[in-house]
């Protein structure tokens, strides 16, 4: 009884039922956002094998699409939500120890809804089932950013919504503009059909979907929110929006664009995009003075790098781009989940204020290192077999402004470099020389970094481990035809 | 022990008042005498007065009479065709070039002492154009009035209270 | 027929043009909440009873209500 | 005439829009932006409903016998604007909340004088 | 200058969107799914309103992320909420005795129109989400008119909760014994247009019915008592 619609529904009703326990006992409640993503991880690695051979459709309600509602259970479906599963684990073992403050049963039903959503996001098969999750995805994000409730949350969380619900309406619009023409919101159905309609017609939702989507995925220029957001909310929700929600987001536009609307004329674009969005990223990084408002520029900068690299609109291109998600997933996450300890302890977001701490927190110091090395892209880690991949792609490709867009990448890459060794060189080389006593983070935090780690490593040793679902993932879609046959039957 | 068996006496009267409201509604809302309808009605009607039937006989609601009910209804035809009247004349009076309103509170009296009968009072006075109830004091309404006719309390309770409240009397009697 | 319900949109865009300009925050969410009464009415001739009713009594009646509390717990008029 | 009749439920509806978009670009105050998103979500849910409508049709409800099945307007619109309505409302009360805190933080809704952050 | 851009930006998006309008002309029968549910929504769900029975059970699925969308709206409120203080006692005047007596008359027929409202959704026009606002605005009508009152906290969350958890545990005996599909309908249509028809449908309705009140109650109550 493995089935894929479990990912979606177990998180929710133990959501639904967080209020009860939380009335019957305070102290369980937040082990069971663990619990659920064990769960998720358990069932997504059992899925992986069975849907590398054969992508599973399943269909809500027993009605055969495009008149039900159905899952597209494909090897990027699963890829995503082994990840979100993974992130999600590890940043809830994180959270025992960190979230202690504020109304503390609501944290941990937000957070389960807000991955339940990326999960719904990255499963289903149907146009507006995609919104409403999009929309559980971004009402938890807002709630959570405000989690603090201090001034900074509070008025980022309030610039998010704002931008948010206009990007959701134009969804909402741009699907109501498709449903007109087509009469179909079965995302194949809607794939199936989209040659019969003359293109200035499809050009306007298609201008309309991508841009309610692209505000959450941050795609230059729709990302005035997320350096704030991403830096206001507390650490370990900054980890999940860098690493999940963004990147969701950007899964969302690309199944769009790939696989309904086959624009491969508008990647062109796209790539553009891409690199300016990793540029501006980057060069905004590089002034900052706040710890989590860099990272936040930094994720900016990822998602540009990831939106190039599928953008490349080849097998090996559109896998480097899943890798680099993949890797940066990781990477962000870990480096969020130490930095918040590092501000936890100095009680600043300053980067000068963590002058010396490399003595005072070495192991999470260490961990902090390791993460920004391997977003950087130093081997051995995860982020330089990513980034060497997607390097490759595009040379591959034998086009002169690939090449030339790839030494655009490569300065960025060093801008990346200098303003995180900028922030390692204050942690260990600057500040007092005396011994100071250790205070490190709690221990369960650092065995759930410590896992992060060992991945990273272990993803940028043998990169081929995790080739082969990239290798699906990119034919799935590539082969839109083969998606839209698996659906429609 | 006497005064026991009083409350529990005045709650049983509670709950079958307040359900058979709710069962009548029901009907009128189903419009359906299938036994499934009647059979639900029955549950929610029984439930809900279950939990909401305390002091509901408070308000003040009259015992369920034919004549009652005649009245009743004689009231709400009262009530339209005051309705309908005075509509007419708040027209006229606005679209009359010269305007002819002379806007004023007065104040009224009631003899209803229940506070259902004086809500109705209240209510019907202010559904009626022209005629507004700010607000209720003891035995007391105060009135906005669009043109007022008397500044005296009796001569004023004659025109705008008297003829809802000879039948409201009879109702709740 | 037609002509009511052009007569119901302009009142409609009326109502959404006014709110733009009070300056009283309650005077905005009334015409708020008049643009959605009107749109459940628009939605009622277009045949979705279910939506009508639903945006009656959502839409208008307990956004208002959410509205006007909100209000008075900030402040009233716009600076 | 004509054309009244086949447009006047989009202008209404791309008309709420509009306005709706401009409230949100424009103005400062918390409160009327959250106006705006309300105005702006009505009229996509306006213009959905619109979209799912049949010349002279009836309501996708068989509560008689008799009633045509051919003339009956599209379901799926409708119930698509029933959940919009529902997260509409959702959005609404989540963002007036927000404004709650946030005139206690400032003592003030104006989008101008908060700036904590840069915006 | 900023509202010259604004209107330039709209006015760009508006032209686009009347190109695109040109390809759905207003009131012709266009849709083949939506002619689908029409043509077998009776037979397949043995609900007398399509509507209701593409909400709930061919589309079910959006209807469970829309209660979860309210669910969240409710529980991010409260955490917006969470850390300002409660107020003690309230001191506000009473209200007067038309809004008193009124609410206290009325209180238990609203709530009876909104049981209405909910039970009948399969049939009539209205469903869950219209009953369970219509039950949220008796609610609102008792902070109006009976300030002393308050609303048992404790009850609202539990019924929040169990009212989620009886639309998923119906979704998963879907799963589990009748026919393997989430939110399949397994139990008995029954006869079209009764009371006691249609499956799990009206089941759901009232659990939704229930939860949307007790959310829409609780934003209220979270709202009213917080600042």
């Amino acid at each position: 009884m493995v089935n894929p619609i479990l990912l979606i529904v177990v998180p929710l009703g133990l959501a639904f039922a967080l209020p009860i326990v939380n009335l019957i006992s305070k102290k369980i409640i937040k082990y069971i956002p663990v619990l659920a993503f064990l769960f998720n991880l358990i069932l997504s690695l059992l899925l992986i094998p069975k849907v590398l051979e054969q992508t599973i459709i399943v269909k809500i309600g027993g009605f055969h699409p495009p008149f039900g509602i159905n899952l597209f259970v494909g090897p990027v479906g699963i890829l995503f939500s082994t990840l979100i599963a993974l992130a999600g684990f590890l940043v809830s073992i994180y959270a025992l120890s960190y979230i202690k403050e504020g109304p503390k049963e609501k944290y941990h039903i937000l957070y389960l809804l807000l991955l339940t959503g990326a999960t719904g996001v990255v499963l289903t098969g149907d146009m507006f089932n995609l919104f409403v999750f999009f929309e559980i995805l971004c009402i938890s994000s807002y709630a959570l950013v405000a989690y603090l409730g201090n001034k900074a949350g509070i008025e980022s969380s309030i610039k998010y919504l704002i931008q948010g619900s206009v990007g959701s309406s134009l969804l909402l619009l741009g699907i109501g503009l498709l449903y007109g023409q087509l009469g179909t919101l079965n995302m194949a159905d809607i794939a199936n059909q989209i040659n019969s309609i003359s293109s200035p017609s499809i050009f306007v939702p298609m201008i309309f979907i991508i841009t309610g989507l692209g505000i959450e995925a941050a795609i230059f220029p729709l990302n005035a929110w997320l350096p704030d957001a991403h830096s206001s909310a507390p650490s370990s929700i900054s980890a999940i929006l860098s690493g999940i929600a963004i990147e969701v987001g950007l899964y969302a536009v690309i199944r769009v664009i790939f696989t309904i609307f086959n624009a491969s004329s508008f990647l062109m674009f796209f790539v553009f995009l891409g690199v300016l969005t990793l540029l501006i990223g980057e060069m905004s990084a590089f002034s900052q003075k706040n710890i989590k408002r860099m990272l936040a520029y930094s994720s900016i900068g990822q998602i540009g790098l990831i939106m190039f690299a599928i953008s490349l609109n080849t097998q090996l291109g559109i896998s480097a781009g899943f890798f680099q998600m993949i890797s940066h997933t990781l990477g962000k996450g870990l480096l969020f989940l130490s930095v918040g300890f590092l501000i936890y302890k100095t009680g600043s977001m300053k980067i000068s204020s963590f002058e010396g701490i490399g003595k005072k927190m070495p192991i999470t110091s260490l961990l902090f290192t390791i993460g920004a090395f391997s977003i950087v892209g130093l081997p051995p880690f995860a982020g330089f077999a990513s980034k060497f991949m997607i390097i490759k792609a595009a040379l591959t490709t034998g086009q002169l402004l690939f090449t030339v867009l790839i030494g655009v990448i490569l300065l960025g890459t060093v801008i990346e470099g200098a303003y995180f060794f900028k922030v390692i060189q204050s942690i260990y080389f600057k500040g007092t020389t005396d011994i100071i006593k250790r205070d490190e983070a709690p221990l369960i935090a650092l065995i759930s970094m410590s896992i992060f780690v060992l991945l990273i490593i272990f993803i940028g040793v043998y990169p081929d481990f995790i080739a082969r679902i990239l290798n699906s993932a990119a034919s799935e879609f590539i082969n839109r035809i083969d998606y839209i046959r698996s659906v429609l039957g | 022990m006497k005064e026991k068996a009083h409350v529990k006496n005045s709650d049983l009267k509670n709950f079958i008042y307040l359900f058979f409201i709710l069962f009548v509604i029901w009907l009128v809302l189903t419009t359906s005498f299938h036994w499934q309808e009647i059979i639900v009605g029955i549950f929610i009607s029984f439930i809900l007065a279950l939990y909401l039937h305390k002091n509901y006989l408070e308000l003040g609601l009259p015992k369920i009479t034919v004549k009652k009910i005649i009245y009743f209804i004689m009231y709400i035809i009262v009530l339209f065709i005051e309705v309908v009247k005075a509509n007419f004349d708040v027209a006229y009076r606005v679209l009359h070039p010269k305007l002819p309103i002379k806007p004023g509170i007065v104040i009224i009296k009631t003899k209803l002492k229940q506070d259902i009968a004086k809500t109705i009072l209240a209510n019907s006075i202010t559904l009626t154009p022209g005629t507004f109830t700010l607000d209720i004091e003891e035995d007391e309404l105060l009135i906005h009035w669009i043109y007022v006719r008397s500044e005296e309390e009796i001569e004023a309770t004659k025109i705008i209270g008297e003829k809802f409240e000879k039948y409201l009397r009879v109702v709740f009697a | 027929m037609i002509i009511i319900i052009s007569l119901l949109v302009i009142i409609m865009l009326t109502a959404a043009v006014s709110a733009i300009f009070f300056k009283d925050l309650l005077n905005a969410v009334i015409a708020a909440c008049m643009v959605s009464l009107i749109a459940s009415v628009l939605f009622y001739l277009l045949q979705a009873p279910d939506v009508a009713m639903a945006e009656a009594s959502i839409g208008a009646a307990l956004v208002a209500a959410i509205f006007i509390i909100a209000i008075s717990k900030t402040k009233r008029h716009e600076e | 005439m004509e054309f009244l009749s086949n447009y006047i439920y989009y202008i209404g509806a791309f008309g709420l829009i509009f306005i709706g978009l401009f409230i949100i670009l424009v103005k400062h105050n918390l409160i009327k932006v959250i106006i705006g998103i309300g105005i702006l979500d009505t009229g996509v849910n306006l213009f959905l409903i619109a979209v799912g409508y049949i010349s002279k049709g009836t309501a996708p409800i068989f509560s008689k016998a008799g009633l045509d099945a051919n003339n009956m307007v599209d379901p799926v619109p409708q119930a698509l604007v029933l959940t919009s309505i529902v997260i509409g409302v959702a959005i609404l009360a989540l963002a007036l909340s927000l404004a709650i805190r946030l005139y206690k933080h400032y003592g003030t809704l104006d989008l101008r004088k908060i700036k904590e952050q840069r915006w | 200058m900023k509202k010259i851009i604004s209107l330039i930006l709209l006015f760009i998006i508006c032209l686009g969107i009347v190109f695109c309008l040109q390809d759905i002309p207003f009131g012709a029968a266009k849709t083949k799914v939506g002619h689908y549910y029409i043509d077998n929504g009776r037979e397949e769900t043995g609900a007398t309103n399509i509507v209701t029975s593409v909400v709930l059970n061919y589309r079910g699925f959006d209807t469970l992320g829309e209660v979860t969308i309210l669910f969240l709206a409710a529980i991010g409120l409260g955490a917006v909420l969470a850390t300002l203080k409660k107020k003690g006692k309230r001191q506000i005047e009473p209200a007067s005795l038309i809004l008193k007596t009124g609410c206290r008359f009325l209180f238990p027929l609203i709530l009876l129109f909104g049981a209405y409202i909910f039970i009948h959704g399969h049939l009539t026009p209205g469903g869950g989400f219209q009953g369970g606002a219509i039950i949220a605005s008796a609610f609102l009508l008792v902070y109006l008119g009976c300030r002393e009152r308050k609303i048992n906290e404790v009850a609202n969350k539990i019924t929040e909760s169990i009212a989620g958890l009886v639309f998923i545990v119906m979704g998963l005996i879907g799963l589990t014994v009748g026919g393997h599909y989430f939110l399949s309908n397994f139990m008995p249509k029954g006869e079209i247009n009764t009371l006691f028809s249609s499956g799990i449908i009206p089941i759901i309705y009232i659990a939704i019915g229930f939860k949307v009140g007790s959310e829409l109650t609780g934003i209220i109550d979270n709202l009213m008592e917080k600042s």
